[in-house]
């Protein structure tokens, strides 16, 4: 109650900074570009990083939904890509070797291309967000956060004792996803336009998604449960939804993931994985689409930056965290456009 | 015993408070009148503090309180009864009327259950589980545990049954008759007409009346026009 | 030409005392060719792998690609090293192991461009079922972190130990309390406990074993767990405590008489295993160079000289098998005070020379050769 | 007049206290039934029974004769229950016309539709204007819900409750924190609410009771001691005693 | 021989558990009462563990190392709340999580490079480094059972404040109702401050007695963390009994659980338990906020 009582007001007024579809224009276009520049410096070495920013970036994308629109704070989005991860990883492996993935009771085959093992991720991953959720979507709040965290460790501690694929040691991908040839993931600019292009299909339908009726309904959902009920709504059903569809996302990430470091480790999946998600998501501003990529670009840009400087880097940077959010109350995405991000 | 002149405050951008300025003497029953949102429990809120007072002064007891933290001043002997109740809803019933009593004074556990048998039955509950009218009692008893020298209500009839609005103002004559300071808010005109002996008026941040109750029956346009009664 | 190698280690969390002196010990070996290794500028960049295979696989591959680093070297885990050296390899760079001998990577994974110039993992325990042997232990009781070098110890054990195996008991790598697998093996009939348990796992098992009252029932046998990284952290828990290994404080020779005075000059400290294999690792890289005449032209020039090269090792007996692991000799050691009453590990026998590892024959470099 | 309502022998247990205590209760089609009792005797209690948040220990609730004792909330709003709360609950993040477009919306049954924006919609918005134009919000209809004054915030509860088109209202102190002014304005709004809906209404000002009511029950420690007309109630001595005081009220909260 | 094990294990459950409830204990106090989430109270953990095992160095008396850890990390924390936490007591739960888990690295670095980044070790002086015989067949280490007394005392302590005095029902009542505590002439800023502190000064305690056992080293604070959060959630937010309950079940599964079960289920027997816990009682064992 008290948090409203004295929420100071007015603070609508201040002044617009750049609009959001201009941002939007700069990330995309930057983006786009990006390439082109690194070619001209000869610094190759960033289009690794920013492939690997970007995948984080899905994966920021795919809580933001949830976090920001249905008020889910998932603390397993890091589980849900590391499940993508692994099937890759396992169906890969398996087709590697010429051993079916399962003969019983019928006989699946097993496939390294990226039109198979990708789907079969987000399915995967959409699966697993599927069994959680039933279970922990019926709780709220803080229970809601635990409860999605004590699955994901039981999803991670399964992967640690899953020697077959080196356990807690994790395991190498022996070859990227093939394209029917049409793609050589390979080739890392290739590789950079394909994480890009997915990354921006997944913000569009995402963006559609919230806006539409049933975004609606996740949206008051997390403004107020009770009154969805005296309307006639259950909320669960959309909750649950939104959740495997924010799931199988974070699959097709972790994919994406395994293919780009071509490695997998149980460590990926580990609760402070998904905490820094989360850091992503509310640094870059929750309640719109483009703060969790907008964090996941600061959070790990800046890594790389102090990193570089000084082996102590987290004493800078763990401060710099806690001030940005003491000054930029709505994240990023505020500073940026200097609108509220939380204002539903 | 409170004075307040020229305050003035607001929430954020917004001004809601344009110089206020009134008096309750020792012994007194005042009341502060008007419509909705226009700034009573502003008006409160910022001569405790918990609204910072943006200008203007106010004085306990002669001394100048503007600008101390909510729990000094009320340390020098102010009760509030806040409206919204707000009773600690994880402490029972007794808990919250002990957490915050202080004395000396003629209030104690006793004398509240007295005043309120409601709640010495209610008393192992948790003040969240507490009916709507049960919370504002509690509210009152709480306010009185401290012993006040000034004793401020706002809204604390709301939600009441008429039974026990008609005691709680019993309360208050009786208060009053034992030469307790009251500033009282409320809605029930007509009985605070009985009750107080001077009244202002709040529109909009400003007081523009200002009376004894006589002045006040006297004027019944005055009622109308301001007070849409 | 410089020639730049990048130095991955565990320099912080529950292995950062092996981190630590394998770098410096490198940085020794660096010192003592007089700061230029082959003669050349040497740049040496070192990273932390905090002890995880996905920060140690991230920081290989940005030595490769943006430092642009020709040798990569360091890691001390078996687990990270599997996950950073296909980085290294796949953008042409060698890999020089000084601790870290997974046996992925002398078997079906071997490589020309990867060397060990420490060991085989198996090798030290495969030693140490032949010492059991001579003992003649019947019921061992077995334990080991759960990760790739604590699987190819047991394995490696296995392979020679002729006795039953009790118990085989994986721990979670990292953990830092054994009281409830302790209170097992208390409740369990043995002849002796084989562990590995290397860094602060090792300090916080032996210390808590001492607590328990089980030291002196027991006999316990170890390999990596009771050298000068955890030694002085164990205390006079680790007294006779007895191990295999290839390499001593206490070994006999010029060459690391002078190493082992140096290393305490600079350090003031005993080196470990950890610190010699760096110190080796570094004058290795220097011989290599060398023999190219002082540069680094390609990986695969560079390669055939490390394999090639004529070089001393503190060690003795030393010389690359066609896996491009090792081939050398193995000793029983066992915890003792030194006339300064500081834990040292005492040389009590040789067990095996000239001893290579058992996956050599899996490995097709060497069926290329043969 | 039919029966649309009836609640019988219903119970529910806190620990140690009964809030409703064996209570029944009927209530007919299109009538206007008030329920008034001293502080904590349970009629919020039976609201929320009625409404499906809290599942009473006994009894059963019958709705058209149907049983709705253990139905989820939104089911029984299906089935034409509506409700307003003692304290306001809105969706402060939205604006005034998009709290009724999610009512409507929740009426129209169809939200698992992903692609168009559903702000637009005109199936959506053209509902919800009249409805806020029925309550008399309609030129605030763009503004943030958190922003309205309170007796706004009221007036759009209601317009949200009316969007599923209910036969049966549940109205918890729709009057509370209410001045004279906007107190005034609700209960004309109930005046004409009245006519096309069955109301449950529950209220300490006994101006607006008495004004709005067909038939009042009184609930003292959770059960009913008396139902019948406003003056069958005014008269009843055991209702003065529990709850109106011996003295004549109507003089004391004549400008609640 | 299968009773002596089970007395062993009994042993290192409880003392596991009394372990967890000092840690979540103040956890409880900060999150469930004052409505913080302080991801950094693990760092409290690491700087009491720091704290006792440099001032046992210069010190030598255990008892005197114990209590100046833990006034040490009681102070650290006081100064932390008031330099850099008070203006997110009225914060959202994420902003908190976000900053605190800034100071969590900030505290880790620090460490790192004031004592290096090698754990440090502790060696107990004298009798403390031994073992008691318990029963047949079983002597049991000394400084467990000292954990073990040390855990429940303090327990009951906490138990009787928390429970029966004024400043206990200040302490609960906390962020529930800030503004009009205030009003009525409570300073609850330092009411705040010193429960706080106290919650520090606990984990910082909990830090101290560990690192005998554990090692010191940075980071050793958020595996601790999370199995406090669980006991906190399982026991029910800003509830002592429950944490104290959910504390000593969580030790006893998981150390059950990592002998009994096979390792998977061993690995994720708490998890498990929490998982079901909150399924069967979506608020933990004892809800606190009625
Ligand atoms: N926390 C707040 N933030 C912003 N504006 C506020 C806040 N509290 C009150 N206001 C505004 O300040 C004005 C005065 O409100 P106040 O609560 O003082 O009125 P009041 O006279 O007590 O009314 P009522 O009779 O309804 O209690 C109103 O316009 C109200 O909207
Ligand atoms: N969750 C709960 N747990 C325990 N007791 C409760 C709970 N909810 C309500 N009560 C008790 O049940 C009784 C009835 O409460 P209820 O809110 O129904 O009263 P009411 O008739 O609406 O009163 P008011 O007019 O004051 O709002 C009260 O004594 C209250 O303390
Ligand atoms: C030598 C040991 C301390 C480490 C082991 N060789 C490993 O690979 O992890
Ligand atoms: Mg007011
Ligand atoms: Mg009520």
């Amino acid at each position: 109650m008290e948090l409203f009582l004295f929420k100071p007001s007015g603070g609508q007024a201040s002044a617009r900074r750049l609009p959001s579809w201009a941002l939007l224009v700069i990330i995309g276009a930057g983006l786009a570009l990006l390439p082109v520049l690194t070619h001209l410096i000869d610094a190759p070495f960033y289009i690794t990083l920013f492939s690997r920013i970007m995948i984080f970036a899905l994966i920021a994308l795919s809580l933001g939904f949830i976090l920001g629109f249905a008020g889910l704070v998932c603390f397993g989005q890091a589980a849900f890509a590391g499940v993508g991860a692994y099937v890759v990883l396992i169906m890969s492996d398996h087709a590697a070797n010429g051993v079916p993935l399962v003969e019983w009771p019928f006989a699946i085959g097993s496939s390294s291309s990226a039109f198979i093992t990708w789907p079969a991720a987000m399915l995967a991953s959409g699966l697993v967000a599927l069994v959680i959720g039933l279970i922990a979507l019926r709780t709220r709040g803080v229970y809601f956060i635990m409860l999605t965290l004590a699955f994901a460790q039981m999803i991670y501690f399964f992967f640690v004792n899953l020697d077959a694929y080196g356990g807690e040691d994790g395991a190498s991908l022996a070859e990227r996803s093939s394209t029917a040839g049409l793609l050589d993931l390979d080739d890392k600019i290739v590789f950079y336009y394909v994480t890009f292009a997915i990354l921006a299909l997944a913000y569009i339908i995402l963006r559609k998604f919230v806006d539409s009726r049933f975004g609606m309904v996740l949206r008051g959902g997390r403004q107020n449960e009770r009154r969805m009920a005296a309307l006639g709504y259950s909320c669960f059903r959309y909750r649950l939804v939104a959740f495997v569809i924010s799931g199988a996302i974070a699959g097709l990430a972790g994919a994406l993931m395994v293919n780009h470091g071509k490695f997998i480790s149980p460590s990926f999946m580990h609760w402070v994985r998904s905490s820094d998600i989360i850091a992503m998501v509310v640094l870059g501003g929750t309640g719109n689409l483009m703060g969790p990529i907008l964090g996941a670009a600061a959070i790990l840009g800046l890594e790389d930056v102090l990193s570089g400087y000084t082996e102590h880097w987290h004493l800078i940077y763990g401060p710099l965290l806690l001030l940005c959010v003491l000054f930029a109350r709505r994240g990023l995405y505020g500073i940026l456009t200097g609108k509220g991000a939380d204002n539903d | 015993m409170l004075r307040v002149e020229g305050l003035e405050s607001g929430y954020g951008n917004s001004r809601v408070l344009f110089g206020i300025s009134l008096l309750v003497d020792a012994g007194e029953v005042v009341t502060m009148l008007g419509r909705n949102g226009m700034g009573k429990t502003t008006t409160i809120h910022t001569l405790l503090g918990i609204v910072p007072p943006r200008a203007g002064q106010v004085t306990f007891q002669g001394q100048a309180i503007a600008g101390m933290p909510p729990y000094r001043i009320c340390r020098l002997g102010i009760g509030l009864v806040p409206e919204g109740r707000h009773v600690t809803t994880n402490l029972s019933v007794e808990e919250n009327l002990v957490a915050t009593a202080r004395g000396p004074g003629p209030w104690n556990l006793a004398e509240a259950y007295r005043l309120f048998p409601r709640l010495k039955e209610r008393r192992r509950s948790m003040g969240g589980q507490l009916s709507g009218g049960e919370q504002q009692m509690l509210a009152i008893s709480r306010a009185l545990l401290t012993n006040p020298s000034l004793l401020i209500l706002d809204e604390a009839t709301e939600g009441l049954a008429p039974l026990i609005r008609e005691e709680i103002w019993q309360c208050i004559r009786e208060l009053k008759q034992k030469g307790q300071s009251i500033l009282i808010v409320d809605k029930n005109i007509d009985t605070l007409a009985q009750i107080a002996d001077r009244h202002y008026i709040i529109e909009k941040g400003r007081v523009i009346w200002s009376g004894t109750s006589g002045q006040l029956q006297s004027d019944p346009e005055l009622s109308r026009r301001h007070l849409s009664v | 030409q410089e020639i730049k190698v990048g130095f991955i280690a565990s320099l912080s969390g529950s292995q950062a005392t092996l981190g630590r002196d394998l770098l410096d010990g490198f940085q020794l070996g660096v010192e003592s060719v007089g700061g230029k290794l082959g003669g050349l500028p040497t740049e040496v960049l070192v990273r932390d792998d905090q002890g995880k295979p996905d920060a140690g696989a991230q920081a290989a591959q940005k030595l490769v690609e943006r430092d642009r680093v020709s040798i990569v070297t360091g890691i001390n885990l078996s687990n990270v090293l599997l996950a950073a050296v296909p980085r290294v390899l796949d953008a042409d760079g060698i890999y020089l192991s000084i601790n870290a001998g997974p046996s992925e990577l002398a078997g079906k994974g071997c490589n020309s461009h990867f060397f060990s110039v420490a060991h085989q993992n198996d090798t030290v325990p495969e030693t140490m079922g032949i010492h059991l042997n001579d003992l003649g232990i019947k019921n061992l009781y077995v334990m080991a972190p759960n990760f790739a070098a604590g699987k190819d110890m047991i394995a490696g054990l296995k392979r020679t130990f002729k006795g039953n195996i009790v118990a085989e008991i994986y721990t979670q790598f990292g953990q830092l309390d054994y009281s409830a697998e302790l209170a097992k093996l208390r409740s369990v009939e043995t002849d002796a406990l084989f562990v590995f348990y290397p860094g602060g796992m090792g300090v916080n098992f032996f210390k808590q074993l001492d607590q328990a009252g089980l030291k002196g029932k027991i006999p316990v046998y170890t390999v990596f767990s009771t050298d000068q990284d955890t030694l002085p952290g164990i205390g006079d828990a680790a007294l006779g405590l007895e191990s295999t290994a290839y390499w001593s404080e206490n070994l006999d020779n010029p060459l690391n008489k002078q190493f082992v005075q140096d290393f305490e000059k600079t350090y003031k400290r005993i080196p470990s295993p950890r610190a010699a294999m760096g110190y080796d690792g570094a004058r290795l890289i220097d011989a290599a160079l060398k023999q190219n005449g002082g540069q680094f032209k390609s990986a695969d020039e560079f390669a055939k000289a490390l394999h090639s090269v004529d070089f001393k090792s503190i060690r003795g007996n030393f010389k690359f098998d066609s896996n491009n692991f090792p081939i050398q000799d193995y000793y029983l050691l066992k915890v003792e005070k030194d006339d300064q009453g500081r834990l040292v590990n005492k040389v009590i026998k040789t067990i095996a020379t000239d001893y290579a590892d058992s996956y050599v024959g899996q490995c097709k470099l060497s069926k290329a050769k043969s | 007049m039919t029966e649309l309502l009836r609640v019988c022998e219903l119970s529910k247990r806190f620990g140690g206290l009964l809030a409703s205590n064996r209570l029944s209760l009927q209530v007919k089609e299109g009538e206007t039934h008030a329920l008034i009792g001293p502080n904590g005797a349970g009629k919020t209690t039976l609201m929320n029974q009625l409404s499906g948040e809290l599942s009473p220990t006994e009894g059963r609730i019958l709705f058209r004769e149907h049983d709705i004792t253990h139905l989820p909330v939104y089911r029984r709003t299906a089935l034409g229950i509506a409700r307003s709360y003692q304290l306001t609950t809105i969706f402060p993040g939205f604006s005034a016309l998009e709290n009724v477009m999610l009512a409507v919306q929740a009426h129209q049954g169809h939200s698992f539709h992903f692609w168009s924006n559903a702000r637009r919609e005109p199936g959506l918005r053209r509902p919800a204007q009249e409805l806020l134009a029925r309550v008399g919000l309609a030129p605030r209809a763009e503004v943030l819900a958190s922003n309205l004054a309170h007796g706004e915030q009221r007036q759009l509860e209601i317009a949200m409750a009316l969007a599923s088109e209910p036969t049966l209202l549940l109205l918890d102190e729709p009057l509370a924190g209410m001045g004279a002014e906007d107190g005034q304005q609700i209960i004309g709004l109930l005046e004409t609410l009245k006519r096309q809906h069955t109301i449950l209404l529950i209220e300490h000002d006994m101006n607006a009771i008495f004004s709005l009511a067909d038939r009042v029950s009184v609930l003292v420690y959770g059960t009913v001691i008396a139902t019948g007309s406003v003056d069958e109630i005014r008269g009843n001595a055991d209702v003065q005693k529990a709850y109106l005081g011996t003295k004549d009220e109507g003089k004391g909260v004549q400008h609640a | 021989m299968i009773a002596s094990l089970f007395v062993e294990q009994m042993l290192n459950g409880l003392q596991l558990g009394v372990m967890l409830f000092l840690i979540a204990a103040g956890f409880t106090l900060v999150f469930g009462i004052m409505n913080l989430v302080n991801l950094a109270h693990g760092s409290f953990y690491m700087i009491g563990a720091y704290m006792f095992a440099t001032i046992l160095q210069k010190v030598g008396a255990f008892w005197v190392s114990i209590v100046l850890a833990a006034l040490v990390t009681g102070f650290v924390g006081a100064v932390l709340e008031r330099l850099a936490l008070k203006p997110f007591y009225r914060r959202p739960y994420l902003d908190q999580v976000l900053a605190t888990l800034g100071l969590i690295l900030f505290f880790n670095e620090l460490t790192r490079i004031i004592w290096g980044p090698q754990p440090l070790n502790v060696t107990l002086p004298g009798a403390l480094n031994s073992s008691v015989p318990i029963i047949v067949g079983l002597s049991y280490p000394m400084i467990r059972l000292v954990i073990l007394a040390v855990g429940v005392l303090v327990a009951l302590a906490l138990y009787l404040i928390i429970s029966r005095t004024r400043a206990g029902m200040l302490v609960r009542a906390g962020a529930s109702n800030r503004v009009f505590i205030g009003a009525l002439g409570i300073n609850v800023n330092r009411v705040f401050s010193w429960a706080f502190s106290v919650g520090a000064a606990l984990a910082g305690l909990a830090g101290a007695l560990a690192s005998p056992i554990l090692a010191v080293e940075a980071g050793m604070g958020e595996s601790v963390l999370i199995f406090a959060l669980i006991v906190v959630v399982i026991g029910g937010i800003g509830s002592f009994r429950g944490a104290f309950v959910a504390a000593i079940l969580v030790g006893l599964i998981d150390t059950f659980g990592r002998l009994m079960f096979p390792p998977l289920l061993g690995d994720i027997s708490v998890y498990l338990l929490m998982a079901a816990i909150l399924a069967w009682r979506p608020q933990g064992l004892f809800p606190a906020h009625g």
